[in-house]
């Protein structure tokens, strides 16, 4: 299977899922870039480059660059989807949903359920998260525990290449309001992805690693860290099961509570903040309703409750790491022994 | 004026059954059979009518927390939204919705919203699918003077006009948003030269005058039908009640809902302007308002009958799947 | 003492610090109503008239009518607290911080830490919460979790009288920025509060009733709903120690940890929805700290994972009641007995 | 031009103190010794130094991602800005903020802003406690073209007058938001018009022309100090370097750039403007260049030499307590 990187994945998805049906728009700022300048169009194709070239087979209308305008977009996007099109909507960095939120979770998310069921919102907010690249405050952070909580909106976040095409797919054709969350140092990640259209199905989480002394709950690009942390722990012969929901919501509860049913021990890793995060809420289904297999405290990686630190040499202490990781799975490990 | 009798009375009627809905609701809310909060579109009814007669099924309005009058003009059933007011079991809404969430897309009415300036972006969307699939059909955002001074509503003017979409912005200027006056919160103190800078043709028209907003409606919406882009209206109108029904209004001069009912009643406006021309008659006028007083007592006799919705709903309709 | 309600109290704690201080302005959507009307100023007060009368003392000057704008609410507020005022600003309804939330948390709540320590922002967000009024879906929701997650914001949530006088006043002292959540059924609900202005510390959870059998943390509402069930529970010889943390940022976990570890079993009572929510946070945190004391898993008693329907019959099963908050604690008590 | 000798003389140095900052901030981010992202204001000097020679540390400004201008302008220390780019300990923000979120309240800097439109609510704010507390200053917000398109800068001019407040907008109109045109974002083409239609003065100026600058700012400042109320000013102007540091500028006409440096470049500009009505002489103004140069090795080198932040000040103004 060719190799590919998740920004060529999600390029992918979108080009196919654009021509296979036309109601799927993109709609953004600078989703194609150069609108209203003397050079080229496509100058950006998204600001790292994920929609690159649509425009060149699909158009200007159907790759729609914006003013800087996020209330609008979302609400076109939401009110575009509850008339008919399949919008793509590109919040460029997940940071500023602060300026825009209420035509996500108020509207979008809600259509459905305050109008009796007689509306239909296939919309799909792609967005960036994560640390990682010294974007500080406002554009470095993972508030998918936000979008995660809202009822009425689905909330995906990928942590690879194949992964990413098969979500992104399954989204675009998901009859629901989704948001995307794609981290933006993993752009470069490569895997063997498919060169034809496929979805993954949301709430089925991905078992990295099989394993039976501690499970191991990672999102993003923790997974990648998660790995590297549990192949270590490998060498020291403690076993770890790796699970990646890939779904926050809806969110697979049954592999995780079986897995915990087996080992007994539970490490949340999770890049965003802590407080009522998704690695409380992971933590949280699990001490209600897999108490009785649980051998240890359940000990959760996140970030700090501070705001993202600009200098590398901070945001390097601020992200969780793969020491961090393993070291909290040699305390649940440890415990109780 | 190119409405003939049949379009006359119906025009008519569907501003008789607002305000029918109205003071009915008005009733049954001060009789604590309605829940929650309610706010009365009387005496601004010129303004959605004059607006939706140009409208079809295909064509979507977005509209606000004060969105009874606009949805009967939408063609929303009327038994249908008394049932959902009321919290019963085959409300449009089935209940979940309340006044505030008033919709149903088959007629194109995209829902009241509980957020000021909630609208005007979904109205960007539904005239995006308009131009994006050649539908030929229009959005409107019915909004108020309060919305006009939201971000989202400024955004949703501009984005319109840079992608040229077939989108009408209707400012439903009663001069209050709550307790505070236009003439305070909209610092121009004029909406319709405010959304003119934005760059789209924005006119004020008279909302005590069905026959001026229907005229400003129609150019408004051939030229988006045509390709034309987007246009803004500022309707001056007024309401009867106040910002809520329950409002004890000390905003206002003492006497001016009195004033208002007799000077700026729209309905009395379009009586005698056909009556002048000799359109139509009182007593077809009558039989029209007695019509309305039945359908409205019917729809309220049903929803007092209708039971509250199965407790299974709660959980219902969150999403399509999950 | 004297009895006064939960509106009097905000009111009392209001009118004080602006007569102590001439830097506390109230700013937001008809605080007090009538501005450019034909009829009267303080025609509202506040929607449910915790400001009102403040006009006539302290002018327009200080309490502030503005237009319906609440990015620029929140950023007036955030901007003046950064150069000299004390702004108590008012987001009416917490439904509606989808409009605004920039303002409040990528700048009020980050000035501190993304200055390196050199800004001071003592803002105040008063806003309502809770559901319970058939306000449906935008009008009822309780997005404290949001507000708690926030590194660099303060959350208070009062469930009394007394508490939300002395809460107030400390949120316009404190030097943070604080959002103050006020439940829009309680304002009515009376205590004994003293006139003269006090303080309540942030941090310290208030142990509304001691027990030994069972901890429930209970917020806002939800506290008398709780110590109704402790009540009926205490009959039947269940005996539960109940906890308002009062603020869920900071977070009096010691309060909460001691209790566990005594009692073994807990029960959180929160009126929000469960995903990312308060009740997980806290039920992450005993599930991490408190282990080796608990005897029971960790129940919930929240709101469903659904928008707030409109229909009285159909809202009620949507809070939480009495008796759910009872059967929770009752499998709790009952477990590996 | 009310400016003496000495007024020139600093308000060139400003200038090419921002010009030689930024151009050197480029070859070090190139080779890779600044973290993040860096946005240039190369090109727009004019508008910052125009508009803040008026102002004093009691004023306040706010300004955007492309903040390295205006707080050199509102008198931020270089050397601090310079360890702050840097992520270095002694940094104007410890090298908690970077690039973006450059701040100093005691020289009246709100800080640069990572989010477009961040900055206009915030001087609305700024202003209200120049009013309220009676202190007779001003508060500017620096912010783009594409900013211009934000709800919440929207919402700022609309409060700004109905307050009345001392807010002066300043909308530097480089033609460019990302890689998005003007001409096609501001759908109205014109945003002194539009902001005009606020109901506040605004004015359009050559953002080439420091005078023109300076004498625009100087009469919309002079009026919101006498309690006069907001204004907007639109500069044109123009950015030499991409977007960020690293944009290929694929949007930009071939050559824009070399004939932008060459014909629309403010310090040139200045320097032939002071020469020919003889107010200073090209050796002084060479003076003026060599000392900026050296004052930016300097904090080069400062910045350079100094070690990463402690690291415990991950932890550390969060909050004030907690
Ligand atoms: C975002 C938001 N802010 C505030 C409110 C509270 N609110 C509801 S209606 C209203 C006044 C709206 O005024 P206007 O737009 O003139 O409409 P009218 O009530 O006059 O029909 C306000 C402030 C709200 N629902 N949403
Ligand atoms: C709310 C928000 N949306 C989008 C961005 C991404 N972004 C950063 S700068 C920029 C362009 C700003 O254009 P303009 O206001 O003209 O300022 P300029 O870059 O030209 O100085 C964009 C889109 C952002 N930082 N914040
Ligand atoms: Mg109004
Ligand atoms: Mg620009």
């Amino acid at each position: 299977m060719p190799m590919k990187t998740i920004r060529q994945a999600l390029n992918e998805a979108l080009a196919q899922e654009m021509r296979r049906d036309p109601r799927v728009v993109v709609i953004g700022e600078d989703v194609a870039g150069g609108a209203g300048t003397p050079g080229q169009r496509d100058a950006y194709g998204g600001v790292l480059g994920v929609t690159k070239g649509l425009i060149g087979e699909f158009g200007p209308e159907r790759v729609i660059d914006t003013p800087i305008t996020e209330s609008a977009i979302m609400g076109a996007a939401a009110g575009a989807a509850a008339t008919g099109l399949r919008p793509v909507a590109e919040l460029m960095f997940s940071d500023f949903f602060g300026v825009c939120f209420d035509q996500i979770y108020n509207q979008a998310a809600k259509f459905r359920y305050m109008f009796g069921g007689k509306a239909t919102t296939p919309l799909v907010i792609r967005t960036m998260i994560g640390a990682g690249r010294s974007a500080a405050a406002q554009h470095s952070q993972s508030p998918y525990h936000v979008f995660t909580s809202v009822p009425g909106l689905k909330c995906v976040i990928p942590s690879n290449a194949y992964d990413a095409k098969g979500l992104l797919i399954q989204a675009i054709r998901d009859d629901d309001p989704v948001i995307f969350c794609e981290h933006k140092l993993m752009y470069d990640l490569r895997a063997e992805v498919p060169d034809e259209a496929y979805t993954i199905p949301f709430g089925e989480a991905n078992v990295v690693r099989d394993g039976e002394d501690v499970t191991i709950v990672a999102l993003a690009r923790m997974v990648h860290y998660a790995a590297e942390a549990a192949e270590a722990l490998a060498k020291e012969g403690i076993d770890c099961e790796l699970i990646d929901p890939r779904t926050t919501s809806p969110l697979d509860t049954d592999t995780i509570l079986d897995s915990v049913a087996r080992t007994g021990r539970l490490v949340v890793v999770d890049e965003g903040t802590p407080r009522c995060g998704v690695a409380a809420d992971i933590a949280a289904l699990v001490a209600e309703h897999a108490f009785a297999a649980l051998r240890a405290p359940i000990r959760r990686v996140t970030a700090p409750h501070t705001p993202v630190p600009f200098a590398p040499s901070l945001e390097k202490l601020y992200i969780p790491s793969v020491g961090s990781i393993a070291q909290a799975v040699h305390d649940t490990y440890g415990y109780g022994r | 004026m190119q409405l003939n009798r049949d379009d006359l009375i119906q025009a008519y009627r569907t501003m008789a059954t607002i305000r029918r809905f109205e003071e009915r609701v008005q009733d049954e809310f001060s009789k604590g059979a309605i829940p929650g909060f309610v706010h009365l579109y009387a005496g601004q009814e010129a303004s959605a009518v004059g607006v939706c007669s140009h409208l079809g099924d295909g064509d979507v309005i977005a509209s606000t927390h004060r969105g009874h009058g606009h949805s009967i003009a939408k063609g929303c059933d009327v038994t249908g939204m008394m049932l959902e007011l009321f919290g019963r079991q085959g409300g449009l809404c089935g209940g979940k919705g309340g006044s505030m969430h008033i919709a149903d897309l088959d007629r194109g009415m995209l829902g009241a919203n509980g957020i000021v300036g909630g609208g005007p972006p979904l109205v960007v969307g539904a005239a995006l699918t308009a131009k994006t699939l050649g539908r030929k059909t229009v959005a409107v955002a019915f909004t108020g003077d309060g919305a006009s001074n939201q971000g989202t509503t400024f955004e949703a003017l501009n984005l319109a006009v840079v992608l040229q979409l077939p989108a009408i912005f209707v400012f439903e200027n009663n001069q209050y948003g709550e307790g505070t006056g236009a003439a305070y919160a909209v610092g121009s103190r004029d909406i319709a030269g405010r959304a003119r800078g934005f760059g789209l043709p924005a006119v004020k028209v008279d909302g005590d005058d069905f026959f001026a907003v229907h005229e400003a409606a129609r150019e408004a919406i051939e030229r988006a039908r045509a390709g034309g882009g987007p246009s803004a209206l500022e309707v001056e109108t007024c309401r009867f009640y106040g910002h809520h029904s329950g409002d004890a209004q000390l905003y206002r001069a003492k006497d001016e809902t009195r004033r208002l009912r007799e000077e700026h009643d729209c309905l009395k406006h379009f009586r005698r302007r056909v009556q002048e021309a000799g359109l139509l008659d009182p007593p077809e006028l009558d039989t029209a308002d007695a019509d309305v007083a039945a359908l409205i007592e019917r729809a309220i006799a049903a929803a007092q009958a209708a039971p509250p919705p199965d407790p299974a709903a709660l959980m219902t309709d969150v999403y399509l799947s999950y």
